[in-house]
């Protein structure tokens, strides 16, 4: 029999275990149609905040000559009630709405905008690395995370994901906050706080001095994470970081994590990275003898 | 150091040459940026500025590649007020390029749209009949005229110019012009680029005359290689399916012509 | 004129702004010889603990695909009795001693077993991130950093550095309670927790499951303390992390690095890595008209 | 996926070959350790034991390689004990290799030391005379005498074996064989690897004739890649700089033949 790519996060059922991460090409549900047809099992957006935000301006992103990619963004987005309205037509895709705020009402009102879309979780950014007053200065605050997740679990019945990230507070005690508070999952992990400077002209790159690392450099960090994670609680993961190859899907996958997402790859390899990663882990689990994706799921810790 | 051309590479500007009032030249030395493909763009940092897209433009020397700029916002304004021996940042070549036939060629250019149409010229061949429309609002918003000349120098050609106002070549807009030629010739290609009305309606009239035509888009972009999504057009993302799109593509495009998305992604109406 | 590669830390002189990282080839003292005549402007030695310690059984440290090296050694080393012994005879490498330990006794008794010894700096490791009561279990504890600190201090009059990394609080209250105990440098960062898992086998790949992230991945992430730390506080810093080329070193100096320190890089280019980097960075300081390595420093910071 | 040669590479044991009662050969296939140097080794992994460093040992099967080892402590009981269809993990290769001279040669193994020697044979020039020297405590710990007959088929050869019992072959210690034919015979290169006392003597016996010698060390190892430390000997490296040193560069190091480092990296004595 054909092995199945069929992944369940808690209550999440998703035809496919790799999805795209939040704030890669997720601005348009034309977009998000088309990469659910090149092979992924759902599509999380950009991180939506109450009002549009412009974000940093350029510089915002860079690759580094030896791998990977830092990004300082800043959020742009064109606000929840605006992106509500144009995700609203949508029937197939699985979407996961991103949300960032930074007091627990923010998180009520994006989610009741919601209220007529077609929305697989929400996924509360508690871990992005460059702005002021949300992500992890959030995530950073275990009893504001509590907060914000009890109203986020109220404000509807569809599963809430806690995205965490390497901040000045421990991010296993982010994780055991939110998991308190009845969250459904934990993806893990946002991107690394980083900078680059230019040595010719001897100033930062970005124009926000500090970004996001992502890629390939933070794959090994995010997976002690989901291991660390999926070690201490009893919680479904997501990991996220790094994943490029069906080989680092794989490895999230024996390190607890239930499914993961893709972000860098795709700046990497493009769009076929869904489908190329899908065959992989297909061929493996053929090789290997696994019929499912959750016998994979958290097997090194067997060892 | 190996290069990742992800990253900025630090170039310093050699030369500037004022084009128009509001438009300048910036010239640099760069191997890789000499060679990029007609269509082809880079991400221009100007440091303590702003970073922003501009197609590559040809120079007369080997080894030097160009950006030819308009002033118009900051980040424009930043770059055209470079001087010969500042720094920029410069990553890519991004983006494809155009699909060139042989035969009769139609080339329509306004503005800084004319930079990728003058590299397209350098790939012509020596039998191809080419004309070049080159559309402008007045007299002293001309320029490349005598480059396109110059480049064609073995070919059959003609160089048309248009004026909104008349003041130089042709008056009135360069689509009535398109319009004209397409109706009056057949043309195995015609390639476009400029303001996104101006390559709409390019498109719109080559195409209902059965026309193999191509156009280079433009939209707010951050990173240029597919990730950052600000330069989403329906499903494709300009800086990495594109820039360059067949022109029965863009039609079936419900935003080509008519919106673009603003800094926070918002579609707004051209 | 030439410019001139000697640097100061604080009140460390160097002839040359590249020191050796700890626990890279650190446990020879003919070993120390060479790298000092091949361009090391230091030396750290290996984390040195009261007893011997035979670290953990192999693997103990693998290359990743994408670039850098995931080790957990475990800390072997001779112990610091035997350590001293074996230096006493160096009168020409500067040597910085770096000590583990989990009590401030412990830091008092190893620094008087090099009563006898020429000795550069001591080097606090605060930060070890994959060994049980040492390194970061130390480093993320604030007020048992003060105590060690202020024993170190007064072991000796030699300078003594904080080794800093990320770990569970944030590093840079580690920094703050360091520098209020009278720490004279610090060096940042130290390898970053993380794991690798090889998907044919189904089981982490060092024996000790987690190891320490080193190399080209953690270079952005190392860059950017440099930068807080050297925005929030004024005290000198060595830049550790993924240097291998002089275009890194500098990135670290204008990030506010004094000096950097070099590891990984020798695993991928074997040790004429210093002479190189040395060489790299005159050519700069000559190209960019700078004549001391301390016109550089902090310089990014400014734009 | 790409391969790093510092990542072990995961490799299926083919077949398993008794040799003596504590020496297995373990077969795998793999393109690049089936093309190692003499001299050359790889960090071996064997899945929940541990991981080692052992010579790439040949194979008669083009894309196939071995390892053979001595069962002894926990780390390489684990690696004799793996079965085929059994997975180990196999990073490198790491490590020089032998200068090969022409000519005469002598080739001095003791034990596994003669992995590195089979390999040395299979590059040595139809026109050179070799002597292969085999030592052994006792018969049954003698192993690939024929192997080394039979790769010197067309060459002028002998292969002598010595025990140190008179159980096989010439009774004695191999190192007064050593003494006794680099006393009575020129050799161009003489090359051993095996327990350090011997390599120590053999390079001793062939330095005072003046004969240029070669030896491959062992030391504990952990990186193999020259950052741990663990496998210093004096200055050098012996994973980076070695395995192979000069007999003259080894002589005037103080710690060979006298002191190898524990795990702690404790000096003691051989
Ligand atoms: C592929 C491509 C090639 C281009 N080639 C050229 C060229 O050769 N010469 C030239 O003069 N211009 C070119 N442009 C247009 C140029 O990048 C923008 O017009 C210009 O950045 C707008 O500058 P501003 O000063 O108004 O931006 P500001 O208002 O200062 O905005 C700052 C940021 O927004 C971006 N931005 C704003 N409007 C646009 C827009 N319409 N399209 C893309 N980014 C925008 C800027 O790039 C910049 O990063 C090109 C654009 C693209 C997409
Ligand atoms: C370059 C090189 C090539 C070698 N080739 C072979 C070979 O082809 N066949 C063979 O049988 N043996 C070989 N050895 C020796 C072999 O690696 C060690 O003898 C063996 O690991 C000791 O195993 P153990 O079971 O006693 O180790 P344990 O006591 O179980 O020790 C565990 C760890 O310590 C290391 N270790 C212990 N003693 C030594 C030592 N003397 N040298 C290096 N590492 C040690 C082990 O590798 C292992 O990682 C080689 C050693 C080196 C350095
Ligand atoms: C350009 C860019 C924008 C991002 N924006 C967001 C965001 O809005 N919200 C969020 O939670 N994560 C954001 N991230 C982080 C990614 O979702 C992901 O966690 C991170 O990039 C690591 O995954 P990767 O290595 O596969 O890219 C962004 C990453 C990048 C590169
Ligand atoms: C094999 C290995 C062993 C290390 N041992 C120590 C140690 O004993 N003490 C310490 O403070 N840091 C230790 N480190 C960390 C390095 O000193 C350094 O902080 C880290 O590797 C980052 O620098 P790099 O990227 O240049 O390697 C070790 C690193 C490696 C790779
Ligand atoms: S500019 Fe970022 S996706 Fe096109
Ligand atoms: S084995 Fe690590 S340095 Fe040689």
């Amino acid at each position: 029999m054909e092995p199945s790519l069929a992944a369940s996060i808690g209550k999440i059922d998703l035809e496919r275990p790799i999805m795209l991460a939040s704030g890669i090409l997720g601005i348009s549900l034309d977009v998000f149609n088309r990469l659910y047809r090149s092979g992924a099992g759902a599509v999380v957006t950009k991180s939506l905040s109450k009002e549009p935000w412009e974000g940093y301006p350029n510089p915002t992103i860079l690759g580094l000559k030896s791998g990977g990619w830092i990004n300082a963004v800043g959020l742009s987005n064109p606000g929840a009630p605006y992106f509500a309205k144009m995700i609203e037509p949508n029937t197939d895709v699985p979407i996961i709405v991103s949300l960032v705020g930074s007091v627990p009402e923010d998180f009520d009102f994006m989610i009741k905008q919601f209220a007529n879309c077609k929305v697989a979780a929400y996924e509360l950014n508690l871990s992005c690395p460059h702005v002021a007053k949300v992500g992890l200065e959030v995530g950073d605050d275990p009893e504001l995370v509590k907060k914000i997740v009890t109203v986020a679990k109220k404000s509807s019945d569809v599963p809430v994901i806690a995205k965490v990230g390497l901040g000045t507070t421990h991010y296993l005690n982010t994780v055991g906050a939110a998991i308190e508070s009845g969250i459904d999952a934990i993806t893990a992990i946002n991107t690394i706080r980083a900078m680059a400077i230019d040595v010719d002209t001897q100033r930062p790159i970005l124009s926000n001095k500090f970004g996001g690392l992502s890629g390939s450099p933070i794959k090994p960090v995010a997976l002690r994470c989901v291991y660390e994670i999926s070690s201490k609680y009893n919680i479904p993961i997501i990991g996220c970081g790094g994943v490029s190859t069906w080989e680092d899907a794989v490895e999230f996958f024996l390190a607890g994590a239930s499914s993961v997402q893709i972000g860098s790859a795709i700046g990497d390899n493009w769009i076929n990275v869904f489908d190329d990663i899908n065959k992989g882990i297909k061929k493996y689990m053929t090789d290997n003898g696994f019929s499912k994706i959750e016998e994979m799921v958290g097997l090194a810790k067997k060892s | 150091m190996q290069r990742n051309h992800n990253h900025p590479k630090i170039c310093t500007v050699e030369k500037v040459i004022d084009e128009t009032p509001t438009v300048r030249t910036l010239v640099f030395s760069d191997d890789v940026m000499a060679n990029v493909l007609p269509g082809q763009f880079a991400m221009v940092w100007v440091p303590g500025i702003n970073e922003l897209p501009m197609s590559v433009m040809i120079t007369d020397e080997p080894g030097m590649a160009a950006f030819t700029v308009r002033r118009h916002g900051p980040a424009s304004t930043g770059l055209y007020n470079v001087k010969a021996g500042q720094k920029i940042g410069v990553r890519g070549p991004y983006g494809n390029s155009f699909d060139l036939k042989q035969g009769r060629l139609l080339l329509v250019g306004g503005g800084t749209g004319l930079v990728p149409m003058m590299r397209l010229l350098t790939f012509v061949k020596p039998e191809d009949d080419v004309t070049v429309l080159i559309g402008a609002k007045s007299k002293d918003e001309v320029f490349f005229e005598g480059m396109a000349e110059n480049l064609l120098k073995q070919n059959k050609h003609q160089v048309i110019v248009t004026t909104d106002d008349g003041s130089y070549g042709n008056k009135g807009y360069v689509t009535d012009m398109v319009d004209k030629l397409v109706s009056e010739n057949h043309y195995d290609g015609v390639y476009t680029c400029g303001p996104e009305i101006m390559m709409y309606k390019t498109v719109q009239h080559a195409h209902s005359k059965g026309l193999f035509v191509q156009a280079s888009l433009e939209r707010m972009m951050k990173c240029g290689v597919g990730i950052c999504g600000s330069c989403c057009v329906g499903e494709d993302l300009v800086c990495r399916d594109g820039t360059v799109f067949d022109g029965k593509h863009l039609l079936s495009n419900k935003e080509f012509g008519h919106f673009h998305r603003n800094k926070a992604g918002i579609l707004e109406n051209y």
